[in-house]
């Protein structure tokens, strides 16, 4: 028992009941301070994830808590998320009628439930943590509760979230079913004895968990909510789903692969499965944010074909594969906030989410337009940005499986479809003359976010090494195997 | 730091340093770009008269004298560098256009300026890139570093009309040409760790091709896997030569492009996919060249005769030059296929005289497009009238490119020739020749059209090219092309140097397999006696 | 004699001095540049006489090469350098000579002309391009000259580049010679090859003097007989392919006239003296590649008096008096190229010297008569210069004389070498009637040119301005070169006139006597009889020209009525043009039309197809999600269960 | 605890077989119920009727966990079961909400009144 | 195991499930929600699970349901029917889905002998885990777990509640 390990979630979680509690004293016109503690318990959880006793690692509460380089690498990511979306968020909660302090609340709330999902060692822990994590978000989704538009996003997610909770819920019954037990210990040691055979209820089992924990990253089939409820949702939040809830998702995966995959058979049967769901994730991504209008659809519909990429390093399943994963998710954080950053203050000036509105806007703001093109850039797979390295490193995990050469086809022939729909967004910025007049205003504290995000991306892009030495280390400390066959 | 880097380095640090300047100081950001690029080419004649006074040695040594800096350890990525003749005379070539470029566009660009110079170096740190890492994922980077900025070159500065058809074609055309590539390189990557942990279990990956030739000299790489490799990196940077039928983005991308990115892009981008051939492809897989090369003879023609005819065809004169490209890739093509130290090297050096020649062509076309804002040949004509000096250079780059003697490409396009011959390709040889013929009719036709015929009074306002800095570029270029015409020995043998051991892999590869088969060789070579490892069997 | 490699690069290299000075430094100045021109050509000039004065004291058969490395890979070494023996240093002298002539008579020409500077820098290009040729070492340099003599026509026919006619005339002598450098080009690489593949690497060369040595070499050349006998022959005859487009042969004459476009300096320099005797220079040089060929030889005997006869024929119906010339340009060519058939390259060379003169002469002084009558070119609308230009008209007669081949002027010699060397030929087949048809051809010559003359200096004149003589700029070099016409025979004097022989076949030695087992060669002869027929033959054509334009006795509409279809035939020049202009529009641009074809509506439609697919896809996969909850669900549930089954089933 | 006399079924094969009740028969009874669950998602509008239907098929998974539990007899599946009672409660509280503001904004609750978001 | 639980509770859940999702009052729904729960309650106590089997009943059946009730008065919603087919391939290929999935699962259970192969044994049971007796789910038995094996998750779950009532407010309260 070592509670200290969980000081990251117990500073976000101390946070958002003073950020409740602040919100009764706060008259109307200063809730804006809210968002300050917010962002300064988003730096504390950073902060905090450095505390030796954290970085370190260990187990807590009798295994069912664990903190390792992949734990501390997505805690870290988190707070930086929520730091990052708070940003972006101060202004437009500002324009919401009401609500903040619970705005503020719950986002910090969710950010600790992803806190512990990155930390999760049994079912238990997880499908609870997940469903704080599921809850928060769909009651920020309908945030505006006078949208109809927001409503209805959050009534999609709902439904889609529960029938994805039940899958996840009915698996997890099938691998304790199997098993006997829901600690990630217990499986580890019963898939590494020497006479382990996969019963065809805990393959079954395991899928339901992967296609459950669908939802969340947004994969084939449990995708179907994404683009309606990006669209639908808050802009911050859209930004905060696609990133954190994703990243949520994924840690959950990746956990899941390294307690099972750890054993060949068990990898086997995944490689295939998560191949196939990679492959039409990364299709239905990507041709369908083709026809996309809307900026926030379009980011929904991106949002699918990089969940495709990130399981492209997830089913290569070897050390270098997740080290791939990690950096993917990496290089995705920042180069998604940044672009939702821009999304958020271009809608303020122009009321819009229109891809057209969007036109001249590197000529109207060149900030905005230059983290735009360099964040939509860094989606497609552009060298020098870090969303580059992480593409090539995730193509190159899956392509060391001759089995998965088939999977690294499709995902080279959507690096193109992306290319275009990315560049069809550039194109409008710094092709065609401006339709509004407006300039967005853009205060000081969102220009540093957009500068730093930038600053990030190009130079983790001329120098990945910076972000591989935490995200290998994190991989092998997963334990799965070295080297591809 | 190595002088090889800082040719990457210096047009990365001048386009950060343009972020920092404010856009309306638009004669400082000139200024910088001028002088980034100016630095570039001296770094690059620096090379050249290293090349010149030491030979070979003198680069091969001072590439062994740079480390290799870890960059990934993991997955095995290093920045190392390093020259050879070939890549002597591409750096020479693409510093000279950079600068010419950036000289070009200081008068000519005059919206955006400072966006463009960021974009416009970029693009030409991505070529120099290209032209001296020895590592795959730089070079894949470098190559999409190089083809990026070009979307916006194009959407931004190029002609309203189709710039951004052209553009998008051009970023996806050139993106899924370098993705078929890359998996050919992931191919080699995969292989040679295979092949490292034959030696050591524990090895980590290498990027570094040094590894991967270390891999292909000791066999690792068998008959079966070579072909398929070099299928897939052939095809993939065989894009961006672009060999026929894969050049259907290049056309339309030079006529679309702003005079200085249409000559990157003609002069420079497209000696990218020759270059990364026969870098990469040629001593990794020489038994898949020897396979496929023949293939590559015969699509040749079609380059050259099927891009000669269509540019008759064209009213368009930035389409003429963009499918005289085409048609002149073909005789790289040729020259790449004979795999004969004299094919090879005209290859190479057609490369550097193309790309001049194509550089100021295009910088020509630009200077008056910029002021008539027509391209179509009917409505232009008698222009030489106004512009006696655009005019006279104008005929100069129509006659290198026509293939006259005293011009770099003529040599070139002859040792082509004659080493086609020698390789035993005696059909294409002449129908090569025949090519010479047909480029002569299109170009003088479109010459004759544009700036030749009476005066017409809709461009009595054209201004000539006036004072140093409007004409500085041309006459570099046209030096350029005068001196390595009229002598080219000195390129010559600094590109055979850099040349002979990559033909003498695959000639050696191309024995090994005419013994095996029995047959004689159709090549009336000399084949250099350079023992190889024989490939081994099919795994 | 270290001092020959210093005079074969002065040759070379003083007119490319002057182009480049001209280019760079004085361009704006516009009487400095024509100076400088005229500088670089006496340079030239004057090398070349120092450099005749050594050669031709040495003995026969003197040769030196001076080569550098131009360009080397493999086993190709391709050099580069000067060839200082007879045959260069007459040809140069031919060069400089006239050229030096024409040169100066450019200045009074050009005066007041926009591109003045333009013009001489190409001149001075075209100076250094022709002696390079000249003094070419191996057929790759001559190639590179070859084709700069090309550019530099091309430049300079494309003179007055605002007229439609002089562009196109330009444009299609570029391309027609072109179409002979094809071939040339594959001639050479073929002829190299073909070397290797019998011989090896080490013999093969592009070196002239190398390839004559080992023609000499009988074992090496009977090797590459026994193997490749029709490869040699098709390689020397695509070598030769080069000559004809250059010296202007059918069928690839069509250029020449056309380059009258261009000023009359210019015709006069380059598609009467010089450039158009190129072909004949480059066969003269590799005549020991023809010999072995009794075949080769009588393709090129015949070619040339085809080209002969059907030239002069077109001299007749011309009214343009540069035409007229152009046409006699034409046929005279004919009878060098007769000449070298008939295996006689010194009376091929005599001709050519002595053409260069008259004809030079004679272009010049039609320049000055054009310049005269304000750039009036029609003859029918001259008339009755004689009193207005006295020096332009006896200069004009002198040069006609010597075109006719009327006795003394030096037409008479060479003339009578050719028809010589084709009378007492035995190998060419139907050598008796090429001699035939050189009489009826000096015959037409006679005919043509007094023709031309009567129409121009007398009668009335026709015209509307105010002919008066021209400037001394002008005049002086016709004299000079009067002089020359009448005198230039002397160079060599056949045996039987003069003791040992003609001067010039003794000093061209070398050219002929290459192959030395070659059985065709003979030795100039005067043959009286052949003397008298060809010089009967040019009276009698003076005389019928005298009468249909001169006394007007015969009338020229009433015999042109009587050979109605005839006349046709030659207004239309064969329908040549109508031929290739066919092939250029019907075949060439269809050809052109049809790729576009493919290009636009297959290949960029194939790509943009493949876009289109995906756009579609993207277009029914929106509509999957057509914001109904259930469809949603539907989708989920049925994605789940399909994934589940294809990855269970396919355990 | 409930405690039944159950061996007169014994007497009879066909009854034995009816009374020979083993884990096997409650996961089949608990993927029953989650496809009525299932079932009324796909076929109803009303989202609140859709809420229950989800109530349903969680209870069906909860059906799986205990059975589970007694066999592997240990508790971790009856305290699963305890947890996903009190996710439910959360994720029904929340759910209820929003159909809510759904009836607020759209004067309705059936699923036919959020057809705005698509494409 | 205990047949007479196993049927009656199942028919009880299964068909006060089904009669849930056709029922066009939504009313009628909740209370046959509620015969379902308690038929689950059934279940869980005929497995000996005690504890669950009541909150099942307490929490579910009592308070959620209630709360089911309360919305659906607030909303005062109108009988609707069953689904309008207004698309029938896609109600009809939903449908099958469910259907299938049912099938996949009963493939794989009876495919397999885990849960078969003296599954409903008790002394198979206890011979199988080596244990004594077999487990009871009372409340102590559960909270013993509880707050000792499962603390973390319990803990989260506050949060989650958190989270709800939060949410809830956010969502409904009418002045803010």
């Amino acid at each position: 028992m070592n509670p200290i390990l969980l000081l990251p979630e117990f500073v976000a979680v101390a946070a958002a009941l003073g950020v409740m509690l602040y919100d009764l004293w706060l008259p109307k016109d200063r809730k804006a301070v809210l968002c300050t503690v917010s962002m300064v318990a988003c730096v504390a959880v950073f902060a905090a994830t450095f505390v030796p006793a954290v970085a370190d690692g260990g187990t807590a509460f009798g295994g069912s808590y664990l903190v390792d380089g992949m734990a501390l690498l997505l805690k870290r990511l988190f707070a930086i998320t929520a730091l990052l979306v708070f940003v972006m968020s101060r202004d437009y909660v500002e324009d919401l009628p009401r609500g903040r302090g619970e705005y503020y609340t719950l986002c910090l709330l969710a950010t600790s439930g992803m806190l512990i999902c990155a930390s999760v060692n049994d079912f238990m822990s997880l499908f609870v943590a997940l469903e704080v994590v599921t809850v928060s978000f769909f009651v920020l989704v309908a945030f505006k509760r006078d949208s109809t538009k927001s409503v209805e996003a959050g009534l999609k997610m709902l439904v889609i979230g529960s029938i994805s909770a039940a899958l996840l819920l009915y698996g997890i019954a099938f691998i304790y079913g199997a098993t006997g037990s829901v600690f990630f210990a217990d499986y580890r040691a019963l898939v590494e004895a020497p006479d382990f055979v996969l019963s065809t209820e805990l393959l079954v089992g395991i899928l339901l968990v992967f296609l459950g924990l669908g939802f969340k990253t947004s994969a084939v089939p449990m995708h179907v909510w994404v683009p309606d409820v990006y669209e639908g949702a808050p802009t911050p939040i859209t930004a905060f789903l696609s990133v954190g809830s994703k990243l949520a998702g994924f840690v959950l995966m990746l956990r899941i692969l390294e307690v099972f995959g750890r054993s060949g058979v068990v990898a086997d049967e995944l490689t295939p499965f998560l191949a196939l769901i990679a492959a039409l994730t990364l299709f239905y991504g990507n041709l369908g944010a083709i026809p996309q209008t809307n900026i926030k659809r379009l980011m929904g519909y991106s949002s699918i074909g990089q969940c495709g990429y990130i399981l492209l390093g997830v089913a290569a399943a070897w050390e270098t594969g997740i080290s791939a994963t990690l950096f993917y998710m990496t290089a995705y954080v920042f180069t998604n906030l940044a672009v939702f950053t821009v999304i958020v203050y271009v809608a303020r000036s122009t009321k819009s989410h229109e891809i057209d509105d969007y036109s001249g806007l590197a000529r109207r703001h060149p900030l905005l337009g230059a983290a735009m093109t360099i964040g939509l850039l860094s989606l497609a797979g552009v060298p020098p940005i870090l969303g580059f390295v992480g593409k090539f490193l995730a193509i190159g995990a899956a392509f060391a499986r001759p089995e998965l050469q088939w999977l690294v086809v499709c995902g080279l022939i959507n690096v193109v479809v992306s290319m275009y729909y990315y560049l069809c967004v550039i194109k409008r910025m710094w092709i065609k003359d401006a339709r509004h007049p407006a300039d967005p205003a853009v205060p000081r504290r969102v220009k540093i976010a957009l500068v730093v995000s930038m600053i990030v991306l190009i130079g983790g892009g001329l120098a990945p090494q910076l972000v591989e030495k935490m995200t290998a280390p994190a991989a092998a400390q997963l334990g799965l195997s070295k080297t591809p066959r | 730091m190595d002088a090889l880097t800082l040719l990457v380095v210096v047009p990365l640090l001048a386009a950060g340093l343009l972020v920092l300047v404010p856009a309306t100081s638009e004669k400082l950001v000139r200024w910088t770009a001028i002088t980034a690029s100016g630095i570039t080419l001296g770094i690059g004649l620096w090379f050249f008269r290293m090349a010149l006074t030491g030979g070979e040695a003198a680069l091969t040594e001072y590439t062994a004298a740079i480390p290799r800096r870890t960059w990934v350890e993991s997955v095995g990525i290093s920045w190392s560098v390093g020259v050879d003749g070939m890549s002597v005379a591409m750096l020479l070539l693409n510093s000279l256009v950079l600068f010419a470029g950036c000289l070009v566009s200081g008068h000519a660009i005059q919206d955006r300026v400072k966006e463009y110079f960021i974009l416009f170096l970029a693009l030409g740190a991505g070529v120099f890139g290209v032209f001296i890492v020895k590592d795959m994922f730089f070079l894949y980077f470098a190559f999409e570093l190089a083809v990026v900025p070009m979307y916006l070159l194009i959407g931004c500065w190029g002609s309203p009309k189709d710039r951004e058809y052209a553009a998008m074609k051009l970023t996806l055309y050139l993106t899924a040409g370098a993705l078929v590539a890359l998996f050919g390189l992931l191919l080699l990557y995969f292989e040679t760790w295979d092949w490292l942990r034959l030696a050591d279990p524990e090895a980590l990956p290498s990027f570094h091709l040094d590894d991967v030739f270390a891999a292909s000299d000791d066999g690792a790489f068998g008959v079966g896997f070579q072909k398929t490799a070099f299928a897939l990196l052939f095809l993939g940077f065989a894009t961006i030569i672009p060999m026929w039928p894969l050049h259907t983005w290049s056309p339309i991308g030079h006529a679309a492009a702003p005079a200085a990115g249409s000559m990157m892009h003609a002069g420079v981008l497209m000696k990218l996919g020759s270059f990364a051939v026969l870098r990469v492809a040629f001593p990794a897989c020489p038994e898949g060249a020897a396979y496929w090369l023949p293939w590559v003879a015969v699509i040749a023609m079609a380059n050259i005769i099927y891009g000669g005819y269509v540019a008759m065809a064209q009213k368009d004169i930035k389409f003429v030059i963009g499918f005289s490209s085409s048609s002149h890739m073909g005789y790289t093509l040729l020259g790449i296929a004979s795999v004969t130290v004299m094919g090879v090297s005209g290859a190479v050096f057609l490369m550097f005289a193309h790309g001049v020649m194509t550089a100021l062509t295009f910088g020509l076309i630009g200077f008056f497009y910029d002021q008539t804002h027509s391209r179509y040949i009917p409505d232009l004509g008698g222009l030489a009238q106004q512009m006696p000096f655009v005019g006279t250079c104008f005929v100069l780059a129509t006659m290198a490119s026509a293939g006259v003697p005293g011009f770099a490409n003529f040599a070139s396009e002859l040792m082509v020739m004659l080493g086609a011959w020698e390789a035993g390709y005696e059909v294409q040889a002449v129908i090569a020749v025949f090519g010479v013929v047909i480029t002569a009719v299109y170009l003088l036709r479109a010459l004759a059209d544009v700036f030749f015929r009476a005066r017409k009074e809709r461009w009595d306002k054209i201004k000539d090219a006036r004072g140093p800095f409007q004409r500085a570029p041309f006459v570099l270029l046209i030096l350029v092309l005068l001196v390595f015409g009229m002598y080219p020995k000195p390129m010559t043998d600094v590109i055979k140097a850099g040349v002979e051991p990559i033909v003498a892999k695959v000639q050696a590869a191309q024995d090994r397999i005419a013994r095996e088969t029995g047959e004689a060789p159709a090549s009336r070579r000399t084949a250099p006696e350079t023992p190889a490892a024989p490939a081994k069997e099919e795994r | 004699m270290a001092n020959l490699e210093l005079y074969g690069y002065v040759i070379l290299f003083a007119p490319l001095v002057a182009t480049v000075l001209i280019t760079c430094l004085t361009l704006k100045h516009k009487a400095l540049s024509g100076w400088v021109a005229i500088a670089g050509m006496l340079a030239a000039l004057t090398a070349n006489a120092l450099m005749a004065a050594e050669v031709f004291s040495a003995e026969p058969g003197f040769t030196r090469v001076y080569e550098i490395e131009w360009l080397s890979a493999g086993s190709v070494v391709i050099p580069f350098g000067v060839q200082v023996d007879a045959l260069s240093t007459l040809m140069g002298l031919v060069v400089t000579g006239v050229g030096s002539c024409i040169f100066i008579f450019s200045v009074g020409y050009m005066k007041g002309e926009e591109g003045y500077s333009r013009y001489f820098a190409c001149l001075s290009l075209f100076a250094f391009s022709m002696l390079g040729i000249v003094m070419s070492t191996n057929l790759i340099q001559t190639f590179i000259f070859w084709e700069l003599v090309g550019v530099s026509s091309y430049s300079l026919i494309g003179y007055y580049l605002e007229k439609d006619s002089a562009v196109d005339a330009g444009k299609k002598a570029f391309l027609t010679n072109r179409i002979g450098d094809f071939g040339m080009t594959w001639g050479i690489i073929l002829l190299f090859y073909t070397i290797v593949d019998t011989l090896g690497w080490d013999r093969a060369s592009f070196s002239f003097e190398d390839l004559r040595l080992l023609y000499e070499d009988t074992g090496a050349v009977g090797a590459i007989m026994a193997e490749h006998a029709g490869t040699l022959a098709l390689a020397t005859l695509l070598i030769f392919t080069g000559a004809v487009a250059k010296s202007a042969q059918v069928p690839l004459h069509v250029w020449l006239p056309d380059a009258m476009e261009g000023p009359t300096p210019v015709s006069a320099l380059m598609h009467a003296a010089t450039m158009v005797a190129a072909g004949v220079f480059l066969v003269c040089r590799l005549f020991f590649m023809f010999a072995p060929y009794p075949e080769a030889l009588a393709v090129v005997a015949w070619m040339g008096g085809i080209t002969a006869f059907l030239a002069a024929a077109l001299a007749f119906v011309q009214h343009d008096i540069k035409k007229v010339l152009a046409y006699s340009t034409l046929s005279q060519l004919g009878y060098m190229v007769l000449a070298l058939g008939m295996g006689s390259p010194p009376a091929a060379m005599f001709h050519l010297t002595t053409h260069a003169c008259f004809k030079a002469l004679l272009f010049l002084g039609s320049g000055s008569v054009i310049m005269g009558c304000h750039h009036e070119q029609d003859m029918r609308k001259m008339g009755g210069l004689r009193k207005k230009m006295p020096v332009t008209f006896w200069t004009f007669v002198i040069g006609t004389i010597a075109l006719a081949g009327i006795f003394p002027a030096s037409g008479f010699w060479s003339k009578d070498a050719i028809l010589g060397s084709a009378s007492i030929n035995h190998t060419v087949p139907g050598a008796t009637f090429l001699y035939g048809v050189g009489v009826l051809v000096a015959f037409m010559t006679a005919a043509y040119m007094g023709r031309c003359v009567l129409l121009t200096f007398f009668g009335k004149y026709r015209g509307h301005a105010h002919p008066k003589e021209s400037p001394a700029t002008m005049t002086g070099p016709l004299v000079l070169l009067a002089v020359a016409s009448l005198f230039a025979g002397a160079l060599s004097l056949p045996k039987g006139i003069s003791a040992e022989g003609g001067w010039l076949e003794r000093a061209l030695v070398g050219v002929q006597a290459a192959p030395s087992w070659f059985a065709g060669v003979h030795e100039e002869q005067f043959h009286l009889s052949v003397a008298i027929g060809g010089t009967v033959a040019a009276l009698l054509g003076l005389f019928v020209a005298y009468m249909f334009y001169g006394s007007r006795k015969w009338s020229i509409d009433g015999f042109v009525s009587k050979v109605g279809p005839l006349h046709h035939l030659l207004e239309k020049k064969y329908y040549f043009d109508e031929f290739y202009l066919w092939i250029v529009r019907e075949v060439q641009q269809r050809v052109a039309v049809l790729s576009n074809f493919i290009e636009v509506h297959i290949l960029r439609w194939i790509v943009d197809t493949i876009a289109a697919i995906h756009r579609w896809f993207g277009g029914q996969i929106r509509l999957l999600l057509d914001g109904h909850l259930h469809r949603y669900i539907t989708l989920a549930l049925l994605g789940v269960v399909v994934i589940l089954t294809a990855v269970l089933v396919g355990n | 605890m409930i405690a039944m006399d159950t061996t007169f079924l014994a007497s009879s094969p066909a009854l034995a077989a009816l009374g020979e009740i083993t884990t096997a028969h409650y996961v089949v009874l608990s993927s029953l119920i989650f496809a009525v669950g299932l079932f009324g998602v796909v076929t109803r509008k009303n989202a609140v009727v859709i809420l229950m239907s989800l109530e349903l098929m969680l209870n069906g998974a909860n059906l799986a966990f205990v059975a589970f539990s007694r066999q592997h007899a240990n508790l971790q599946g009856q305290v699963f079961v305890f947890f996903v009672i009190a996710v439910a409660a959360a994720e029904a509280a929340v759910a209820l909400a929003i159909i809510i503001a759904l009836n607020r904004v759209k004067g309705g609750v059936s699923l036919d009144d959020a057809t705005e978001l698509k494409g | 195991m205990d047949p007479w639980t196993f049927w009656l509770g199942g028919a009880l859940a299964l068909g006060g499930g089904l009669l849930t999702v056709t029922r066009r009052n939504a009313v009628a729904s909740v209370m046959w929600l509620i015969v379902a729960f308690v038929g689950m309650s059934t279940l869980f106590l005929g497995m000996d699970a005690g504890f669950i089997g009541v909150i099942q009943v307490l929490v579910y059946a009592g308070a959620i349901m209630v709360l089911f009730l309360f919305v659906i008065m607030l909303l005062n919603l109108t009988p609707s029917g069953l689904l309008r087919i207004d698309r029938p391939r896609w109600t009809t290929l939903g449908l099958a889905s469910a259907a299938a999935f049912v099938a996949l699962i009963l493939a794989i259970v009876t495919g397999g002998e885990l849960w078969t192969a003296g599954g409903g044994d008790e002394e198979a049971i206890l011979q199988a885990t080596g244990r004594d007796t077999l487990i009871e789910g009372g409340v102590l038995d559960v909270a013993d777990q509880l707050f000792n094996a499962h603390v973390l998750p319990f803990e989260v779950a506050s949060v989650l509640l958190l989270v709800a009532v939060v949410g809830a407010v956010a969502l409904t309260k009418r002045k803010l």
